[in-house]
C-alpha cells in the first residue's frame, strides 16, 4: 500500500504522458497531434516537480517560521522547459497555419493523398 | 634523373599527355602528335630504369602513409619491369595503329578516345610498379574506370549494356572479394608490403592461406578465370585499338600480373606450396583454359574469337602462378610478355580486315589474303606464337609452363597444356587459311581484286609486333635473366 | 490532507486528458487543454513549485490556448473523426507507459526526504544561495545565477521560435495589400462591445500593473522575467483582441517590437559579457560590483529584465504573426 | 582573455543573429554572418589544438563550480565535434549569400541568418557543455532553428517535412527530457562528470534501466537511425539546398557525439554493451538501415533524395563501428562522422550548384551535366567516390577501419554485408554518372556553370576529403586517441 502511494503521483504523471503520446501518434489531424504533443511535456513536467517536492516542505522561498523547502531546482528545469513547450508549439502551429494555406487541409491522410496524385 | 624522379615522371607523363590531347583537341594532328610523343617519352622513361633493376636494384618511391602500415608507395621489381616495358612499348605502336584505325573508320570523339586511353596506360604503369597491394588495388580500380568510357565509346544501347556488364562484374569482384582479400591479408599480416618471399608465412594458417587465394583469383576479375569471364567478350563493342592494347595487353595483363604478384611476393612459393591449395586453382586454370578454347572455335565474330582466345591464355598465366614453383612463375612471367606480343598482333589485324575490306566474321573472310597478304601473313606469325611452335616468342613460355606442370606431381596438367595447344591450331589457323585458299565469294567483289591493305598507319605496327613476336624468341635470355631472381629463394 | 487534494486533481487531469483524446471538436479541445494546464498548475502549487504553476497558468491556460485557437480560426474546427482506436499507436503508448511504470518501481518514493535528489545539489541551493546571492526566492537564485546559463539558452529558444514563427508567417510586402489593410474597418475587432470595451480599459492598465510588478518582485516571492513577460504579453493581446489587431499595431509598430525581441536577449548575454570585463567568468554577476550580493542583484535584475522584455515581445509578435495571417 | 575562449564559439553566434534580426540589409547580414562563421571556426581550431596540447578545458559558467553551476568540459572527443561543426558551418556560409538569393524569399534574409546562427549556436552549444540538462536546452535551439530553415522552401512539401521533423523531434526530445528526469532523480545531479561517478551506485536499479532506454531511443530519433529515419529523407529533400548541406553534415553528427557521451562517459561501455548487451539493439539496426537505405537510395529520381537515403545508410555505418564497442570500431565510427560530414557537406553543395542553374534536383533534368557543368559534375562525382570509399579519399580511411573491426571481431557475414553495401553505393552514385555522362544534354541547353562563390567553397569541402584521404593524422589519429578514451583507457 505504501507502495502504490508513493508511486502513485508518477502513475499518474505516466499515465498522462502516454495519453498525450497516443494523441502525437494516432491523430490525423495536425492542431490535435500538437495538442496531444503539449500535453505529452506538461506531463513529463509533473514527472519533475513531484520528485522535487518534499515531505511536509513548503516553497523554496525564504521566509519566518520555515525550515523545510521543497527542491528549488526541478523548479528551474522545468520554467525552462514550460517555455520549450510553448516555442515548439508556436512553431508547429504557424507550420500548420502555412500547411493549410498550401494544401487546404490539415489532414494527415488527405496530404497524404495529395503527395501520391500530384 | 634520378630512380624516384623516373618512377613519377614515367606514371605522371601518361596522365599529363591524356591533359594535352584534351587540350589539343582542336586540331587532330598536333593532337596525334602529342600522344606520339608522350609515348614515346614514357617508354624510354621507363627503358631507363631497365638496367638498375637488371642488375638487381629496387628503385623505390615512397609518396605518403596513409595509415600505420599503409602507404602509397612504388617499388620495381622483374615483373613489374617487365610489365610496364611491355606496356608502354606497346603503346606508341597501339598510337599509331589507333592514328590509323580511328580515322580510317571515322570515329567520333576521338580526342576523349585518346585521352581516356593515355590515363588507363596510366594506371596500368602505377599497377605494374605499385610496392604494395594497396597502391596496385587502388590503380587497379583506376584502370577499371578510366576504361569504362572506352568501352562505351559508341554510346549505342549495346555498347551501354556491355560497360554496364565490364562496370558490374569487374567493381563487384574487386571491391566484393579483393577488397576483403586485401583487408584480410591486412588483418593476418599486419602490412601490406610485396616482400620477396610473401609476408603471409608464418601468420596465415593453411586454410587462411587458401581461402585469400580465392579471394585473391576471382577478386581480380580482369584476369578472367571463368565464371567471371563474361565481361571480356562483352569489352569488344569498343574500337579495336582499345581491344589490342587494353583487353589483350595492358587491363586483362594487370589482372593475371596482380595474381602473379601476390603468389610471390604476399603468399611467397613456398608458403603457397605448402598448403596444397594451389593445385585447385590450378585445375580451375586449367578447365578455363580448355573450356574457353571450346567456347572460342564456335564463335564466327573474328573479335570474339580473339576474346576467348585471351580468356584462354590468360589462365596459362593464373595457371603457372598457381604452379608455385620457380618454373611455373617464369613460364607465367615470359607469357605476360608473349602473349601480349602475339595477341595484340591479331588484334590489329582484325582491325585492320575492318577498317579496309569492313568484314567482321570469319565466314565472310574467305580468300582476303590475297588482298591483304601483309595482314595476314603477320596474322599466321601472331597465332603460331600462340599457339607456341618454335622460332616464335610463344613457345618459350608454354615450355616454362610444361616444365613447370611436371615439376609438380599433377600430369593431367600438363596433359591440358597440350590439349589447349592443339585447340589453339583449331580455333587460330582456319582462319589464314580461310583467307588464303579459299575463293573469295562472288557478292562481295566490289572491293576488286588486286592488294587493298589498311592505311599504313594500321599496316606497320602490326608488322612490327609480328616481327617482335620473331625476335622475342631469340631474345629471351635478357627476360629471363631479369625475371629469374624473383624464384629464388 | 495533502495526498487528498493531490490525488483528486491528478484524477481530474486524467478525465481531462481523455476527453480531449475523444473528442473531435477542436475549440473544444484546445479549450480544454487549457484547462489541464490551469489543473496542472494547481497541482504544481500543491506541490510547492509556485513559480512554475504561475508560468505554467499564464502559458498553458493563456498563451498557448489563443495561439491554438487563433490556429483554428485559420484551419478548421473540426477534426475528421476517426472510427475505431488507432491499435499501433495504442500499442506504442502502452509499451512506452509500460516501461516507465516498469521503472518507477525502483523509485524514491514521493516526498521522501532521503531522496537523492534531496541529499545532493538541491540542499545546496537551499542553504546557501540566501547568503550567496542575497534573494529569498531561491528558485530566482538558481534560476538566474546558479543556472543562469541554461535561462540563457531558454531566452534563446524563445528568441529562436520568434524567429521561425516570422519566417514562416510574416507578410510578403506588397503595395497593394497595404492600402486595403488601411481603410478596411476590422471586422474581428470586438470594439463595438460595450461591456468589453469598459472593462478592457480597466483592466489592461492594471494587468500591466502588475506584470512590472511581477518582474521586480521576482525576487521576493513567486515571479520574474518570464512570468512578468507572459503577462505583460497578455495585456497586450487582450487590446488587440478588444481594438482590432491594426490599431495594436499602430501602438507598437513591428520595428519596435522585432528590435525590443533582439534587445531583451542581446541584454541577457551583454550582461553576461559584461562580467568578462570585469575580470569575472561568462554570467558571473558577482563581478559586476565590489560586494559580491551587490553585483548579483544588478546581474539578475538586468537579465530578468532582458527575459521579461524578450518574452513579452516574442509572445506579442508571435501574436501578431497568427492573428495577422487571414483566413484564406 | 584567452581563458575565456570557451565561450567564443556559442555567445559570438548567440549575440550575433538578433544583431541581423536587427540590422535587416542583405549586404550587412551577410557578410556579418559569413564573419561570425570563421571567428567561431579559428576559436573551435585553437580549443581543439589547446586540448590536444594540454588535456581538457573546463570552464564553469558565472565561476559556480560544478555540480552546482553548470560547466562547460572540452575533451578530445567533443573539440573533434567542435571543430568539424563549426568548420562546415564557416564553409557553408561562405556558399550561402549566392544561393540564398536564389532560392529564398527576399525579405527573410535577415531572420534566415538569425536562424542559421541560433542552429550553430545551439549545436555547438550542445556538444560544448557538461550539463546534461543543458543538452536539451541547446538541442531545443539548434532544432527549433533547424524547423525553420528547412521550412523557408520554395516547395511547399518544405512544410510538411519539417512538420513531421518538428513531431518526430520533440518526441525525441522530450524522451531526452524524460530520461535525464529520471538521472536526476536517481542520482541528484546534473553535471556529466558527477553522474557518470554517481550513476554507477544505483546502476542495477530499474529507473536507471529505463533512463538509458528512453535516452536511447530519443537520441536515436534524432540521429535518424534505421528504423527511426522517416522524418530524414522528405526534410532533405525539400529543404533549401544550403540548408540541407548544413544540417546533413552537422546535425545527426551531434545527435551522435550526444549518444557517444552519454553511453560511454556517463553510463560506461562496461554497463551498456557487457551488462545490457545493447550492442545486441544497435547492430541488427545498423545492418539493417545500411543495406535497404542504400537499396532504396538506387531508386531514387531525385538526386536530394537519393543522397538523403544515402545518409542514412551512412549513419549505420557510423553506428555499426560504435557497436563494436572495440577501439578499432569506435575510432571508426568516429573517423566515419568527420569524413561522412566532409563528403556529405560537398555533395549537398554541389547539388546545390546544380539546383541553383536547372531549377530542379531531379535526375531525369540532369541528362549531360557532364557538359553542361563539367566543374560541378566532376565535383559530385568525387564527392560519390568518396562515400563509395574509394581508396585515397577520406571515405576511406573510415570504411578500411570499420571493416578491420569486423575481422577483429569475426564478424565475417559483417564484412561481407559491409562490402556488398559499398557495391549498392557504387550502383547509387553511378545512376548520377550515368546520367549526367553519358545522356546527351537537351538540345537547347547551354553550358553554364555555378558562380566561383559557390565553387570555391564546394572544392573547399572536396578537398579536405581529398587531403583527409591521404593524411590520416587528424581523422584517424584523434578519432583514435578519443575512443581509447571513451573505452577508458586513458587520454
Amino acid at each position: 500500500m505504501s507502495d502504490a502511494l508513493g508511486l502513485y503521483n508518477y502513475w499518474i504523471a505516466i499515465f498522462l504522458m502516454m495519453v498525450g503520446f497516443y494523441n502525437v501518434i494516432a491523430s490525423g489531424n495536425l492542431v490535435k497531434k500538437l495538442i496531444g504533443l503539449s500535453i505529452f511535456q506538461t506531463s513529463v513536467f509533473l514527472l519533475y516537480i513531484t520528485m522535487g517536492k518534499v515531505k511536509d516542505g513548503t516553497a523554496p522561498i525564504l521566509g519566518d517560521g520555515y525550515d523545510t523547502f521543497s527542491n528549488p531546482l526541478p523548479h528551474v528545469l522545468i520554467l525552462t522547459a514550460i517555455v520549450v513547450g510553448i516555442a515548439t508549439t508556436a512553431v508547429g502551429l504557424a507550420l500548420v497555419i502555412r500547411i493549410q494555406e498550401h494544401f487546404g487541409t490539415i489532414e494527415e491522410d488527405e496530404l497524404i493523398a495529395q503527395e501520391d496524385s500530384p | 634523373m634520378s630512380a624516384e624522379m623516373a618512377i613519377a615522371v614515367a606514371i605522371l607523363l601518361p596522365a599529363l599527355g591524356a591533359l594535352l590531347v584534351a587540350l589539343l583537341g582542336q586540331s587532330p594532328n598536333l593532337r596525334d602528335c602529342a600522344m606520339l610523343s608522350v609515348a614515346t617519352a614514357t617508354f624510354i622513361v621507363v627503358c631507363t630504369l631497365y638496367p638498375e633493376v637488371a642488375s638487381g636494384g629496387r628503385p623505390t618511391l615512397h609518396l605518403l602513409e596513409v595509415l600505420p602500415g599503409l602507404d602509397l608507395a612504388f617499388q620495381i621489381e622483374p615483373l613489374g619491369m617487365l610489365f610496364s616495358l611491355v606496356a608502354s612499348g606497346l603503346w606508341i605502336l597501339t598510337s599509331l595503329y589507333a592514328i590509323g584505325y580511328m580515322r580510317g573508320h571515322h570515329e567520333e570523339n576521338q580526342t576523349r578516345f585518346f585521352a581516356f586511353f593515355a590515363v588507363a596506360i596510366s594506371a596500368a604503369l602505377a599497377a605494374a610498379f605499385s610496392g604494395n597491394m594497396l597502391t596496385l588495388f587502388f590503380s587497379y580500380e583506376v584502370l577499371t574506370l578510366s576504361t569504362y568510357p572506352l568501352v562505351t565509346h559508341h554510346r549505342t544501347p549495346e555498347a551501354l549494356r556491355a560497360g554496364r556488364i565490364y562496370m558490374g562484374i569487374l567493381l563487384s569482384t574487386s571491391i566484393g572479394l579483393l577488397l576483403l582479400g586485401v583487408l584480410l591479408t591486412y588483418h593476418v599480416a599486419g602490412t601490406l608490403s610485396f616482400i620477396q618471399g610473401g609476408i603471409l608465412a608464418g601468420h596465415a594458417t593453411p586454410l587462411m592461406t587458401g581461402i585469400l587465394l580465392f579471394l585473391y583469383a576471382y577478386g581480380t576479375g580482369k584476369a578472367a578465370l571463368m565464371p567471371i569471364h563474361r565481361w571480356l567478350p562483352n569489352a569488344m563493342v569498343a574500337p579495336t585499338p582499345v581491344s589490342a592494347l587494353l583487353h589483350a595487353v595492358a587491363v586483362v595483363k594487370t589482372g593475371v600480373f596482380t595474381i602473379v604478384k601476390v603468389v610471390v611476393y604476399i603468399f611467397g612459393i613456398d608458403h603457397l606450396s605448402s598448403t596444397g591449395f594451389h593445385i585447385y586453382l590450378a585445375y580451375i586454370a586449367g578447365g578455363t583454359i580448355v573450356l574457353s578454347s571450346l567456347v572460342a572455335m564456335q564463335q564466327d565474330n573474328l573479335k570474339a574469337r580473339l576474346a576467348y582466345s585471351t580468356i584462354s591464355q590468360l589462365s596459362y598465366i593464373v595457371l603457372g602462378a598457381a604452379l608455385a614453383n620457380a618454373h611455373g612463375i617464369l613460364g607465367a612471367g615470359l607469357h605476360i610478355a608473349m602473349h601480349a606480343f602475339g595477341k595484340i598482333t591479331l588484334f590489329f589485324c582484325a582491325g585492320a580486315i575492318m577498317v579496309a575490306l569492313h568484314k567482321t566474321e570469319i565466314s565472310d573472310m574467305r580468300g582476303i589474303g590475297r588482298q591483304m597478304p601483309f595482314t595476314m601473313a603477320a596474322f599466321i606469325i601472331g597465332s603460331l606464337s600462340i599457339i607456341g611452335v618454335p622460332p616464335l616468342g610463344g613457345s618459350w613460355s608454354k615450355w616454362y609452363l610444361a616444365l613447370g606442370a611436371a615439376d609438380t606431381s599433377h600430369l593431367l596438367l600438363v596433359g591440358v597444356l597440350m590439349l589447349s595447344s592443339l585447340l589453339n591450331i583449331a580455333y587460330l589457323l582456319p582462319i589464314p587459311a580461310r583467307a588464303f585458299f579459299s575463293k573469295a565469294t562472288s557478292d562481295d567483289g566490289h572491293h576488286g581484286e588486286g592488294i587493298h591493305e589498311a592505311p599504313l598507319f594500321c599496316l606497320i605496327p602490326l608488322c612490327l609486333t609480328a616481327l617482335g613476336c620473331v625476335l622475342l624468341f631469340f631474345f629471351t635470355d635478357p627476360i629471363y635473366q631479369l625475371l629469374a631472381p624473383i624464384v629464388q629463394p | 490532507m495533502i495526498h487528498v487534494v493531490d490525488m483528486t486533481l491528478l484524477a481530474f487531469l486524467a478525465i481531462v486528458a481523455i476527453a480531449v483524446t475523444r473528442m473531435t471538436n477542436l475549440f473544444a479541445t484546445s479549450v480544454l487543454t487549457g484547462v489541464y494546464s490551469l489543473l496542472m498548475a494547481c497541482i504544481f502549487t500543491v506541490l510547492d513549485a509556485v513559480d512554475v504553476a504561475f508560468t505554467e497558468a499564464a502559458v498553458g491556460a493563456g498563451i498557448s490556448t489563443v495561439l491554438f485557437l487563433a490556429t483554428l480560426s485559420l484551419t478548421t474546427q473540426r477534426e475528421k473523426p476517426q472510427r475505431s482506436p488507432n491499435w499501433k499507436a495504442l500499442c506504442v503508448a502502452l509499451l512506452t507507459g509500460g516501461a516507465l511504470v516498469y521503472g518507477t518501481f525502483d523509485m524514491p518514493h514521493f516526498g521522501d526526504p532521503q531522496a537523492p535528489v534531496h541529499q545532493h545539489v538541491g540542499p545546496h541551493y537551499i542553504g546557501v544561495s540566501p547568503t550567496q546571492i542575497g534573494v529569498p526566492n531561491m528558485v530566482t537564485s538558481v534560476l538566474a545565477s546558479y543556472r543562469g546559463y541554461d535561462t540563457l539558452g531558454e531566452t534563446a529558444v524563445i528568441f529562436t521560435a520568434c524567429m521561425a514563427v516570422l519566417l514562416l508567417l510574416q507578410h510578403e510586402k506588397r503595395r497593394d495589400e497595404q492600402s486595403t489593410v488601411e481603410e478596411k474597418p476590422d471586422k474581428e475587432a470586438m470594439a463595438h462591445a460595450m461591456i468589453l470595451r469598459v472593462q478592457s480599459k480597466f483592466f489592461i492598465p492594471l494587468i500591466l500593473l502588475f506584470g512590472l510588478y511581477v518582474q521586480f518582485h521576482g525576487d521576493f516571492g513567486p515571479g520574474g522575467g518570464f512570468q512578468a513577460g507572459v503577462i505583460f504579453a497578455a495585456g497586450i493581446i487582450l487590446y488587440s483582441l478588444v481594438n482590432g489587431l491594426d490599431k495594436a499595431r499602430q501602438i507598437i509598430p513591428p520595428n519596435v517590437l522585432h528590435g525590443l525581441v533582439a534587445f531583451g536577449l542581446l541584454l541577457y548575454a551583454g550582461t553576461g559579457l559584461a562580467s568578462l570585463f570585469m575580470d569575472g567568468n561568462f554570467l558571473q554577476y558577482r563581478a559586476l560590483a565590489e560586494e559580491a550580493t551587490h553585483g548579483e542583484h544588478i546581474g539578475i535584475l538586468l537579465i530578468e529584465l532582458g527575459v521579461g522584455i524578450t518574452v513579452a515581445t516574442v509572445m506579442t509578435s508571435m501574436f501578431f504573426s497568427f492573428s495577422g495571417r487571414r483566413r484564406s | 582573455m584567452s581563458s575565456h575562449l570557451p565561450i567564443v564559439p556559442i555567445v559570438l553566434p548567440m549575440i550575433a543573429a538578433p544583431l541581423c534580426s536587427l540590422l535587416r540589409r542583405p549586404a550587412l547580414i551577410w557578410p556579418l554572418t559569413t564573419g561570425v562563421g570563421w571567428l567561431v571556426f579559428a576559436a573551435c581550431a585553437a580549443l581543439l589544438m589547446q586540448v590536444v596540447e594540454s588535456g581538457p578545458i573546463v570552464y564553469t559558467m558565472a565561476n559556480w563550480d560544478a555540480p552546482i553551476g553548470i560547466e562547460y568540459r572540452i575533451d578530445l572527443l567533443n573539440a573533434y565535434i567542435l571543430v568539424l561543426v563549426s568548420g562546415i558551418a564557416a564553409v557553408v556560409l561562405l556558399y550561402a549569400p549566392q544561393s540564398a538569393a536564389s532560392e529564398l524569399p527576399q525579405d527573410r534574409h535577415h531572420l534566415f541568418c538569425a536562424a542559421f546562427l541560433l542552429c550553430l549556436t545551439g549545436l555547438l552549444g550542445i556538444t560544448i557543455t557538461g550539463d546534461a540538462f543543458n543538452v536539451y536546452v541547446f538541442l531545443e535551439i539548434s532544432s527549433l532553428a533547424s524547423y525553420a530553415l528547412i521550412s523557408v522552401s520554395r516547395d511547399p512539401r518544405a512544410l510538411k517535412a519539417a512538420y513531421k521533423y518538428l513531431i518526430m523531434g520533440t518526441i525525441g526530445a522530450t524522451f531526452i527530457l524524460i530520461a535525464v528526469g529520471l538521472m536526476y532523480m536517481m542520482t541528484g545531479t546534473l553535471n556529466m562528470a558527477d553522474l557518470a561517478q554517481r550513476v554507477k551506485m544505483v546502476e542495477d536499479t530499474r529507473t536507471i534501466l529505463m533512463a538509458f532506454a528512453f535516452l536511447s531511443i530519443g537520441i536515436m530519433l534524432k540521429i535518424a537511425l534505421f528504423p527511426m529515419h522517416a522524418w530524414l529523407p522528405n526534410a532533405y529533400s525539400y529543404a533549401p539546398s544550403l540548408v540541407t548541406a548544413f544540417i546533413a553534415a552537422t546535425s545527426t553528427k551531434v545527435s551522435l557525439y550526444v549518444f557517444l557521451r552519454f553511453v560511454f562517459t556517463i553510463f560506461g561501455a562496461e554497463y551498456a554493451f557487457d551488462t545490457l548487451g545493447f550492442n545486441d539493439v544497435l547492430l541488427p539496426l545498423a545492418l539493417l538501415g545500411i543495406v535497404v537505405a542504400s537499396a532504396v537510395a538506387i531508386y531514387q529520381t531525385d538526386l536530394k533524395r537519393l543522397l538523403a537515403y544515402s545518409s542514412v545508410a551512412q549513419i549505420g555505418y557510423i553506428v555499426l563501428g560504435i557497436s563494436m564497442g572495440t577501439v578499432t570500431g569506435l575510432t571508426a565510427g568516429l573517423a566515419h562522422m568527420f569524413n561522412h560530414a566532409l563528403m556529405k557537406g560537398a555533395l549537398f553543395l554541389a547539388v546545390g550548384c546544380i539546383v541553383l542553374r536547372l531549377h530542379s534536383s531531379r535526375l531525369e533534368d540532369m541528362a549531360g551535366l557532364g557538359k553542361r557543368m563539367p566543374i560541378t559534375s566532376f565535383a559530385f562525382v568525387l564527392g560519390g567516390l568518396g562515400l563509395i570509399g574509394v581508396p585515397l579519399t577520406a571515405g576511406f580511411i573510415s570504411k578500411w577501419y570499420l571493416l578491420l573491426g569486423t575481422l577483429e571481431l569475426g564478424w565475417w557475414p559483417v564484412t561481407v554485408l559491409l562490402l556488398i553495401s559499398s557495391l549498392l553505393a557504387v550502383a547509387y552514385v553511378w545512376r548520377f554518372v550515368e546520367v549526367a555522362y553519358f545522356q546527351p544534354p537537351p538540345a537547347e541547353a547551354s553550358s553554364d556553370e555555378a558562380p566561383l562563390s559557390m565553387q570555391i567553397p564546394l572544392w573547399m569541402l572536396l578537398a579536405t576529403t581529398l587531403y583527409f584521404g591521404l593524411q590520416t593524422d587528424v581523422t584517424a589519429g584523434l578519432a583514435q586517441r578519443a575512443a581509447l578514451w571513451l573505452l577508458g583507457g586513458g587520454q
